[in-house]
């Protein structure tokens, strides 16, 4: 008996034409082996992700609870049109993502193509803003470590006249404007090296790849920039909407 | 083939594929979602504003969670593993918690 | 009728024709492969070169200490060496040594998979881990680090002007090596097992091996943002844990010991789970109270997420989070305690054989309950105000990690090197040596102890006088240490070459790994074997006739 | 004898006088701490002994000579029950004897005599109220309860005295506290346990323990005229504290005079009880802690002021017990302009004030 016949009494539930599917691997019994196991694989790399946040936010929290009046006057200086807009970008990129995915479950490669180049747009459009954004706090003096002064906390501003904040208040925004950078430009970071995958598999996808049944590395990346998308979700209320009200 | 069935785990989970309508509805919700936390911010509610604003958020990764990333169709251990994540996650937050705000209840 | 009896003799068997060591040749079939159980052997080589030089660093310390003053080493130096000591023995010995030597090879033949799931990470977090590793060496070459293995903030952030970034970003880029093979057993251990193998039917070894595996996916990238805070701070001063911007230092030791807490039970749990393969084997019994010993390993993996702040008891942190984490240490002492209990009632009417891992089995327990229960001295809050920051944690913490991790290490090193290598180690030789290093351990850290109740603290380059004598001991017994792990480095070596013919199953154990030839071929398994039995099932092993049960002629 | 090399016989002089497995007991929380120890022992022992005659027992009599074939057993729930529960037993009754242990070490009598030390690299500098200073050595008289208020000026060290059997981190930018009651006289080893640079292992003194008549006369000889709190009240006037806090009817601070020990609401509706830490904290973040009733225009003494001086005001408005003690010390600025060294910051303008004011 050799080990394809066991393979396929294994793999009672598998289709018999993938057993020989040109995307298994050797070491993999089956398809939807292969498939789940990369899919949990992807699952337990998000979940480290998400420790890896876990540690930002749980400072985020702390300082937030200890300088509560800081936090509210480092949050008043962001655009909320910004963030706003940027929230909006990467929903619909989510969006356009899962759609991507639908397309290669369902093995059209036009559909495919066409929903990864939005993601790609989406994607890349949400890094502008934030790039924008960046460039304001670097004008304003609020990046901690290179050009940080809380002066501008002194006076209050147009939109919140009574953001006039005490000078030892006003050195705490450096805590927050620190866990803003850290936080933003983790999640940053995250996205770019999103976009330079999905750039990799959009030329893959153009080769013909990942229409042919081998979903996989679509459906992951897919679960992978829906993470990056959950976190700007958090991102968005801790970061920019702290007290809008005052 | 009668041990086979000791075999207790599946090797094959069905697959979902989830049609583009529930995908467009979703969409719809989170976005209704942002606008609604956004304009929240504005209204004076106290202490319930980050309540709000967190609800907002989780109602979101939920969603997102359970239908973009098809966890609602996916295996036990699938669930289980996010469930593993997100558990450490508020492992790590309330467990560090439980020194800073009881700092500052006792002379220590 | 003896169980020996019905085997076939092994001492006939010649070396396979084929195997996963001569499959392919060259330099490049090694460092391109993506077979586990090749990465299995390049962990062993780069950890073992870890190992002797971290070894190298302690016997510095070791000598420094003989006299109370600074003669050998200046004061910067020593702190230089011990923190080399610490962060090479932690980050690039201790973490990854069971895991990844013994755990790459043997996780897939235990469950009777071809591969893990992704070979081709598998192989990437070796070169990860050994880009750390050159990032620590060229940084100890560059001048060194004196943070300790701790860096604690604000001491490695604000005043030190050593190599704090390279030496953390070694460690960064070492973590996700864990990450990555953490990753990769959990798959495997989910996804790969051979039909039949249900989870009860598992060996305890995987069973270790899944709860360690938990720990490095979810803990690991705690310390990795911490480790980008501090270099952050350091570089930019972020402030986060700069009391003077408002930031808080004790918040990075709760994000370090998040991590390094639950790391310590990443470097013991796979110790037990190799103790509980070499008892049953060398008892030829069923590990006794099965399930009790399964799920203490997952017991012990998700308490040890809630106990890290006993590091932090007079840091201050509140009073009233002391004994909640106090508690909570006081309940993961107790899946420990169940195990050294079913380890040794598993030796109850058994059929026992003292071979080199065995002696190494049964020093592990003594070492390891003594380990453990001068745990619960520094559990206890009252009492860890006057042993913590003293030698006696040191003592402590070498019982757990070097009389338990590492002597378990070396039970399974020589339980599984005829089936690594084909080839028995020279079975007098380990047996002296595995007496030398039980001797060596306990003259060298008994004192310890001692000393620690005295009072003498830990890190120092220089000690009041009256310490001199416990301090002569404790070096002393260093150097039988030495021998004793000198020696296992010299015969095994020589046995590669010299070794007698080991042949598929020489200690006739039950088990997977036993039923392919040694060593392996690289798919492992020609057939996907099909299991029926439970896990250490030696009846129905001694009920086979010789010839049912697979060996190499 | 003479065979025995000189090394050798220096070491077993040594040896013999120097041995010990338990430093002395000098403090009244040492014998607590020793029974703890001694139970911690006694367990350990009985646990160990019971595994290694376990192990011994059936070494020998199921070595495979005498019993070559096995007895399968699955295992034992009523066994595995029993060697859960008695750990766990022993286990929370460590837990809970620790536990109280911790809090009798960390918790001082009401009447204990407050001493300040400030840790840094690599020194232990102790503050006596009556204005006694001392490096990397500490005096105090033996039978009365000591409690003493710890800081940091750069990284964590920690304190610790291992023949009172207490330690306690000194943490920058916080105070703790740690107390204890010396029984025996004697001179003993104070260490910093927790790493912190270089010269750690140099950062160790000495607890001189004396009768309370050594004490005083110790106390007497070696003042250097000014109390700490005496300080604190140039400190005070130097850096133009009177000029908000002057307990006037139109005063901007609120009035200090036995604000130190009573309760008082912070803006934000809570309450708090001043303390030293408090007052340190209010001194340096004082928007962070703003007191209901008054308007938030005290500026941050961050930068401003050593551990040393903050030491000194904290000491000098815990004695602030009556009024007269303020109107004495806006008096006493007046008339006499404070030395030169602090003269600028008496302009009322802490910004403007050079580095620290007093060292």
């Amino acid at each position: 008996m050799d080990s394809h016949t066991l393979a396929a009494q294994t793999a009672d539930t598998g289709h018999v034409e993938d057993e020989h599917a040109p995307f298994l691997r050797h070491h993999f019994e089956s398809v939807p082996q292969q498939r789940e196991a990369a899919t949990f694989g992807m699952w337990l790399f998000l979940t480290t992700e998400i420790m890896f946040f876990g540690g930002l936010f749980c400072s985020y929290l702390i300082f937030r609870n200890w300088y509560y009046p800081a936090f509210v006057a480092g949050s008043h200086t962001l655009h909320i049109w910004a963030g706003t807009l940027n929230t909006t970008v990467l929903i619909v990129s989510s969006f356009t993502m899962a759609m991507a995915v639908h397309a290669a479950e369902t093995r059209v490669r036009r559909a495919l193509m066409g929903w990864m180049i939005a993601t790609l747009i989406l994607g890349c459009g949400f890094l502008c803003v934030k790039a924008y954004e960046w460039h304001d706090e670097w004008v304003d003096h609020h990046v901690p470590g290179l050009n940080f002064g809380p002066e501008s906390f002194l006076h209050g501003t147009k939109a919140y006249p009574d953001d006039k904040l005490p000078l030892d208040v006003a050195e705490k925004t450096q805590l927050y404007f620190s866990l803003y950078f850290l936080m933003t430009g983790m999640h940053a970071l995250h996205m770019i090296i999103g976009v330079s995958l999905l750039t990799i598999l959009l030329i893959q996808v153009r080769g013909g790849k990942y229409v042919n049944g081998h979903v996989a590395p679509i459906e992951n990346f897919g679960l992978y920039w829906h993470f990056v998308d959950i976190v700007w979700i958090f991102l968005f209320p801790l970061l920019y909407l702290i007290s809008r009200h005052q | 083939m009668a041990e086979l069935k000791h075999h207790d785990e599946p090797t094959h989970h069905e697959h979902h594929i989830v049609s583009p309508g529930v995908y467009l509805a979703i969409c719809a919700t989170l976005l209704v979602l942002t606008a609604t936390t956004t304009a929240v911010s504005y209204v004076d509610l106290g202490e319930y504003n980050t309540v709000v604003a967190l609800a907002i958020a989780c109602t979101k990764m939920t969603l997102v969670v359970l239908f973009f990333m098809h966890i609602k169709y996916s295996s036990k251990l699938t669930k289980l593993t996010v469930a593993a994540g997100f558990f450490t996650f508020i492992v790590l937050i309330m467990m560090t918690m439980t020194d800073y705000i009881s700092r500052a209840w006792g002379r220590w | 009728m003896s169980t020996i009896l019905s085997l076939p003799d092994q001492s006939t068997a010649s070396l396979p024709k084929v195997s996963y060591l001569n499959k392919e040749y060259g330099l490049k079939s090694w460092l391109l492969t993506q077979d586990h159980k090749r990465i299995a052997i390049l962990y062993l080589i780069a950890i073992t070169f870890f190992f002797f030089v971290g070894g190298a660093m302690a016997a510095l310390i070791r000598l420094e200490l003989l006299t109370p003053q600074t003669d050998l080493l200046a004061a910067d130096t020593y702190n230089k060496v011990f923190s080399a000591h610490g962060i090479i023995m932690v980050f690039f010995f201790l973490v990854p040594v069971a895991p990844a030597v013994l755990g790459n090879f043997l996780i897939p033949l235990m469950i009777g998979a071809r591969d893990v799931a992704f070979p081709k990470i598998n192989l990437l977090s070796w070169y990860l881990f050994v880009s750390g590793g050159c990032i620590e060496l060229t940084m100890m070459v560059f001048g060194g680090v004196d943070t300790g293995w701790t860096f604690t903030t604000p001491l490695s952030t604000h005043y030190l002007n050593t190599n704090v970034v390279a030496a953390a970003m070694g460690i960064f880029v070492a973590g996700f090596s864990s990450i990555l093979t953490g990753l990769n057993f959990l798959v495997t251990i989910h996804r790969m097992r051979a039909p039949g193998m249900t989870w009860f039917r598992l060996p305890l070894f995987i069973w270790s091996y899944y709860a360690t595996s938990f720990i490095f996916v979810l803990a690991t990238p705690v310390i990795a943002i911490a480790l980008v805070l501090v270099v952050l701070e350091r570089i930019i001063g972020i402030g986060v844990f700069d009391p003077a911007k408002g930031g808080d230092p004790l918040l990075f030791q709760h994000l370090f010991w998040f991590y390094s807490h639950p790391a310590v039970y990443v470097m013991i749990l796979p110790g037990m789970g190799v103790i509980s393969e070499v008892v049953a084997c060398f008892c030829r019994k069923r590990v006794f109270g099965y399930t009790a010993v399964a799920f203490s390993s997952v017991a012990i993996g998700v308490f040890s997420f809630f106990v890290w702040a006993h590091h932090m008891f007079i840091m201050g942190i509140s009073s009233y989070s002391a004994l909640v984490f106090s508690l909570m240490t006081m309940l993961v002492a107790v899946p420990s305690a169940i195990k050294i209990f079913n380890w040794s009632a598993t030796m109850y009417k058994g059929s026992i054989t003292f071979d080199t891992p065995m002696l190494y089995t049964l020093g592990f327990i003594g070492l390891f309950t003594i380990g453990g229960l001068t745990g619960v001295f520094l559990a206890s809050m009252g009492m860890d105000i006057h042993l913590t920051e003293t030698y006696f944690v040191v003592a402590h913490f070498h019982f757990v990690m070097v009389g338990g991790m590492v002597t378990a290490f070396m039970a399974g090193l020589h339980f599984w090197w005829p089936k690594i290598t084909g080839r028995m180690y020279p079975e007098s030789m380990g047996r002296i040596a595995a007496v030398i290093l039980f001797t060596g351990f306990n003259l060298t850290f008994f004192p310890q102890f001692i000393l620690g109740y005295l009072g003498m603290p830990r890190r120092y380059a220089a000690y009041p006088p009256e310490f001199q004598v416990l301090n002569v001991f404790s070096s002393a017994g260093a150097t039988v240490l030495a021998v004793g792990y000198l020696l296992p480095l010299l015969y095994l070596t020589w046995s590669l070459k010299y070794g007698k013919i080991a042949g598929a199953n020489p200690w006739q154990a039950a088990g997977l790994e036993w039923e392919i030839q040694s060593p392996p071929l690289t798919e492992n398994f020609p057939v996907t074997p099909i299991v029926t039995h439970e896990a250490y099932d030696y009846e129905w092993l001694a009920s086979k006739k010789g010839s049912e049960v697979p060996t190499v002629g | 004898m003479h065979s025995i090399s000189p090394v050798l016989w220096q070491f077993l002089i040594k040896w013999l006088t120097n041995f010990a497995i338990f430093p002395p007991e000098a403090s009244t929380i040492a014998p607590y701490a020793d029974a703890l120890y001694f139970f911690l022992i006694l367990i350990s022992l009985v646990g160990l002994i019971a595994v290694v005659a376990m192990v011994v027992t059936f070494a020998i009599r199921y070595r495979q000579e005498k019993n070559p074939v096995p007895t399968p057993i699955e295992g034992s729930t009523l066994l595995e029950a029993t060697w859960t529960i008695i750990p766990l037993i022993l286990f929370m009754v460590c837990f809970v004897w620790g536990a109280l242990l911790y809090f009798r070490i960390y918790s001082p009598p009401p009447n204990a005599m407050n001493i300040y030390v400030v840790g840094k690299q690599w020194m232990w500098k102790a503050e006596h109220p009556g204005g006694q200073h001392e490096i990397n050595a500490l005096h105090i008289p033996v039978g009365r309860p000591i409690q003493l208020t710890l800081i940091s000026q750069d990284v964590f060290h920690s304190f610790s005295v291992p023949a009172f059997r207490v330690k306690r981190e000194v943490i920058p930018g916080r105070y703790t506290t740690v107390w204890f009651e010396a029984t025996t006289p004697g001179v003993y080893h104070l260490f910093c346990t927790q790493y912190c640079g270089t010269l750690h292992s140099d950062m160790i003194g000495w607890i001189y323990a004396m009768s309370p008549q050594d004490y005083q006369a110790w106390e007497a000889g070696s003042t250097s005229g000014n109390s700490l709190a005496q300080s604190g009240e140039r400190l005070f006037a130097a850096l133009g504290c009177n000029s908000c806090h002057n307990s006037g009817p139109n005063a901007h601070g609120p009035n200090l005079a036995n604000v130190f020990g009573s309760h008082l609401q912070l803006k934000n509706g809570q309450f708090v009880t001043v303390d030293d830490a408090f007052l340190r904290d209010t001194i340096l973040n004082p928007t962070l802690h703003e007191v209901a009733g008054y308007a938030p225009i005290m500026p941050t003494y961050q930068g401003q002021v050593s551990e040393e001086g903050l030491i000194d005001l904290v000491e000098y408005i815990k004695r602030l017990d009556s009024q007269y003690r303020i109107e004495q010390t806006i008096e006493n600025s007046a008339a006499q302009p404070v030395q030169t060294g602090t003269a600028p910051a008496e302009t009322s303008a802490p910004a403007l004030a050079p580095g620290t004011v007093k060292q």
